[in-house]
């Protein structure tokens, strides 16, 4: 049986899947279902320094083949989950990784310090919120921006920083280089497609924020190509996410460059589909007569 | 809680865009809950909730309206297809606490929970009363179950003419449980409340996980967000901000 | 019944219902199977000032609900448009849209020149090329770049020039609005989404330009909120293109501020869609009480 | 050439991967055409290109292989479902024009669009070769029109053990016309150009509009870019860059 542990900022994943920020929760419920610790690792809900309720109004709405939401982060603050959820997540010795937001450079430090006392593995830190001081856009639109960003954090950090790119970003390739030189230690990407919906009838927009996150398996191939151009461009390894739902999706990005995959849309197609991705995997390696998966990472 | 794929043992329609099917399960549901289900091979992506309308030694019946895409796609499965189901979700009644006197309000296709409920409660203490808009569906399913059914249509083609609201009278319950439009809740929750009434509601939100993990479900109440497919679907009345 | 009938440009188009660049040849070919006179507009396969043979290697590859293709602009040639193929969409009287596409500012010019000196509305201006000069970049990405392309492109046409945008721009917004200050008399969006496919048994890229694009279903979200944000942005009108397959679809796009939509990969999906898509907005506007169709532009 | 909504007569397995498919259509086609076929709630986008495999008073046969999603999704389709068909597209065989005896070389599923021009054909001037990897099917269709028929299997389980190639005397025919895996068809291509046979060949592409209008299935042949769809799927051999 081919080898499917990766090494990925020097931790051993025991495979290279893990679950996505904000589709997973703290991963309590999914084990109602199956052994969550059959993952390489879990990207936990995105954490704000304080509680957030989230957003009002319609927070899901399913496109072809895709899926648009306007959650809003709401999360119970980076000291609930470090007190309530992180005891839990480590019984099921999988790679934690806490998924950080915040609308201030403040909010972000001092959710990293925080952190840093924490049993956490990775920080992941989520540069698609809404940038408060330069009037709303996000953080990682703009390439200096980002920048400044990743710079403070990854000083302030004591874990392992990975900086999650939003496909809005005016330039992958720059966004990625940007964040490189800012020291970030990986990244993963891509977040949620800015997308819109209307409801003709009501002549109103779906969500009340207008726009809304497109994921799932609709936007596989941008993700896909994203995911290449980062890869092309940077020495830091890379988390590959954005609509993967089988085995074949996720060697895909791990041949574009991607160490470690993550899983976000698909377990609501199919709740208990990351063993079989898991499984998949495994199959498809066997069949090539590929001994280590490590062997087809950025392959191309 | 599982995502089994199972099999349709049968799928037929019993009224204009009213179908009821049935499949098999290994699970073992309570009423109120629901699953989240799909066809194999359905050009949607996510599965739909449905309640559990029925359950017997393996056979779950949902009774289902086609609304949109999904639930057409339904109603064109064939007997013997594959569906998946995950499930059972959600809180469910806690039928065993209810005490006295109960009554049970469905409207439309709200009437689907509430069947498998009644079913549990002691039918000598139980009364039924459902509304629809001009077509009846499961009546005499309720019928059968001994409870005491009363019917309401807005055309009159059957049972009283007018709102199922109307003829109830309030104070003969100590339990009243709803489910149907949200116009029809709201009325009935605030006449409970406030005759000091017990009331449970079954809630309806968009959903994708449906086990609780994705925040995608929220409804508003006095404790802060609650997800309808976790902490609900049934809440209690008092609870809710309406 | 409701007026479906829309003015673009001074123009009047019968319906707001365009075949969009690409997918429907010159319109002869789907005249088989219904009359192509039921369109409002046609826009032309993208032509080159010079015949184009297009890519090797596979042109087509099916995504969830989407399409991505690399045909590489096959095309015969203006001179050869406008000698053969003019004459025969002229039968059909709707309005012409020559798509036109080049390589270097001068192929823009002079493929200009020879169109203003023929039968077509309206010339489409695709900046999705890539740009010799910039190193292979297309003209589309940045605004200042496209800001000059279309500023040139204008001074030398005689008909009215709409220019496409593509949805791998830095900024949507930024990117209407420069073309809007260059002069373009309209703007029609989107063109394909930048995206990647890989063969894993081949471990090879499935194109052999390795990124291709993206069209169908999956992208609609995304160029509806494109369409909306530069909607917002500019005053002249839009021409909506994305994933439309329905009326309904087709309602959003006009209600999110387009005056026109364009039908490209649903017609791959239902070859006779187009008198279906009419159909439904007219059926739409009839039940919803509403008289004429120019009133739901840009409402939302 | 129409698109038309149409129902399934029948769909069943013939071999392991392979069905046979009748529909009802009012298209009158001709042997080599084919049609673009989608079933109407299938989760794939684009329709696949399937051969005429046979008609006969309104009825259309299609044989075909189980090959991914699209296919897969074919051969759960039951008996009554609805599905889409865009056709009769491409040039087909212009069959009264072939000249003195010809061989018809089909290799696996490529012997699909060869069966209805084999019954177009004069029996008495018709040779049908047809080679398989290891199970063998509408061997006895082909049979049944009267023509010699061939059979050659890799594993030797039917007919001769080997490849269909190594069963013709070329010689013999002034036409040949072939249809299977690239490889097999480049070889007599080969064979038919040095020995001045005339010799037709149905290519496949990936397709999206079938029409021509996509330019998304063209093959080089030294008068440039062909469409398949349209000004295919027959070409001759000559013509081809091989
Ligand atoms: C806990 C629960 C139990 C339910 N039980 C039943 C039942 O027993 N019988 C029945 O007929 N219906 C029931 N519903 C409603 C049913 O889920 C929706 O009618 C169905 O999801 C609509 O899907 P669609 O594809 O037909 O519609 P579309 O509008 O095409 O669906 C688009 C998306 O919106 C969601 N959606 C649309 N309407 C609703 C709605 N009313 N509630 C939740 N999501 C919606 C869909 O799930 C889907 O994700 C229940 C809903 C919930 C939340
Ligand atoms: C003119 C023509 C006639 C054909 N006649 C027959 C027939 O009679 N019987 C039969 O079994 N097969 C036939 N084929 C091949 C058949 O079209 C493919 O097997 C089928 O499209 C595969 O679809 P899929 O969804 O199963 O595979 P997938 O690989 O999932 O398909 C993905 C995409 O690639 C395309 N594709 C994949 N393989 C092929 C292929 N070999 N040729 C063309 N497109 C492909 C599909 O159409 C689809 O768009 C014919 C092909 C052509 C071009
Ligand atoms: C319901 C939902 C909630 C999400 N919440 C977050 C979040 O809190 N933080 C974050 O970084 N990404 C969040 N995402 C984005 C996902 O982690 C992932 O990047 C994106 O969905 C693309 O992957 P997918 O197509 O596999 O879902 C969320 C996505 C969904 C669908
Ligand atoms: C096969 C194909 C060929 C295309 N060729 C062109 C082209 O030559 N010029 C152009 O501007 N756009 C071209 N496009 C883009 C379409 O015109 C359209 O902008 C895009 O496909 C999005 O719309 P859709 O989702 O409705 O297809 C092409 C698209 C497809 C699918
Ligand atoms: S549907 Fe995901 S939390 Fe309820
Ligand atoms: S499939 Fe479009 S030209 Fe052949």
């Amino acid at each position: 049986m081919a080898n499917i542990s990766v090494d990925f900022l020097g931790i051993n994943f025991k495979n290279p899947i893990v679950a996505a920020s904000g589709t997973f929760g703290f991963g309590e419920e999914y084990h109602e279902i199956y052994d969550v610790g059959l993952l390489g690792g879990i990207s936990s809900k995105g954490l704000t320094l304080k509680e957030k309720q989230g957003n009002e109004g319609i927070r899901l709405w399913e496109t072809p083949m895709g899926l648009m939401n306007s959650i809003g982060l709401q999360n119970p603050g980076v000291e609930s989950f470090i007190a309530a959820e992180i005891p839990k997540m480590k019984k099921h010795k999988n790679i934690i990784i806490a998924n950080l937001g915040g609308n201030t450079l403040e909010d972000y430090l001092e959710g990293i310090r925080l952190l840093n006392h924490s049993g956490v593995d990775i920080i992941e830190l989520n540069i698609s919120c809404p940038n408060v001081k330069a009037g709303g856009m996000a953080f990682g639109i703009k390439a200096e921006v980002a920048y400044e960003i990743v710079k403070k954090t990854k000083q302030a950090s004591k874990k392992p920083l990975m900086v999650k790119l939003s496909p809005n970003a005016e330039n992958m390739t720059d966004m990625a280089l940007a964040c490189e030189a800012a020291g970030a230690d990986a990244l993963s990407l891509i977040n949620t497609l800015n997308a819109m919906a209307i409801d003709i009838y009501r002549r109103k927009p779906v969500f009340n924020n207008i726009y809304a996150g497109l994921s799932g398996p609709a936007i596989k191939p941008i993700a896909l190509r994203m995911v290449h151009q980062a890869a092309k461009a940077v020495k830091i390894p890379i988390c590959g996410i954005g609509g993967i739902s089988s085995g074949k999706d996720a060697i895909e990005f791990m041949m574009a460059g991607a160490t470690l995959v993550q899983i976000g849309t698909a377990n609501f197609v199919k709740a208990d589909i990351i063993p079989d991705i898991i499984e998949e995997i495994q199959i498809f390696l066997d069949k090539e007569g590929i001994r280590d998966i490590k062997e087809i990472i950025g392959i191309i | 809680m599982r995502n089994e794929t199972t099999i349709i043992l049968n799928n037929s329609q019993v009224a204009d865009d009213i179908f009821r099917m049935t499949v098999k399960t290994k699970s073992i549901p309570q009423p109120g809950q629901f699953f989240m289900i799909k066809g194999l091979y359905g050009d949607y992506l996510l599965p739909r909730p449905i309640s559990v309308h029925d359950y017997d030694d393996g056979k779950l019946v949902f009774l289902y309206r086609v609304n949109g895409h999904g639930t057409k796609m339904f109603s064109e499965m064939k007997q013997e297809s594959a569906i998946q189901l995950l499930g059972p979700l959600g809180n469910g009644f806690d039928y065993e606490s209810f005490q006295g006197k109960t009554a049970i309000i469905g409207g439309g296709i709200g009437v689907a929970p509430l069947l498998y409920l009644v079913k549990k409660l002691d039918s000598k203490n139980t009364d039924v009363f459902l509304g629809f808009k001009d077509e009846v569906y499961a009546v005499d399913d309720f019928i059968r179950t001994g409870a005491t059914v009363k019917v309401a249509t807005e055309d009159g083609r059957a049972g009283e003419k007018g709102y199922v609201t109307d003829l109830i009278d309030y104070s003969k319950y100590k339990t009243v449980i709803t489910c149907g439009p949200e116009v029809m809740m709201k009325k009935i929750i605030k006449s409970c409340i406030e005759k000091k009434i017990n009331v449970l509601a079954s809630l309806e939100e968009r959903m994708a996980c449906g086990v609780g993990a994705c925040l995608g479900c929220v409804t508003k109440t006095i404790h802060g967000n609650k997800r309808v497919c976790k902490d609900g679907p049934i809440f209690d009345g008092r609870d809710l901000i309406i």
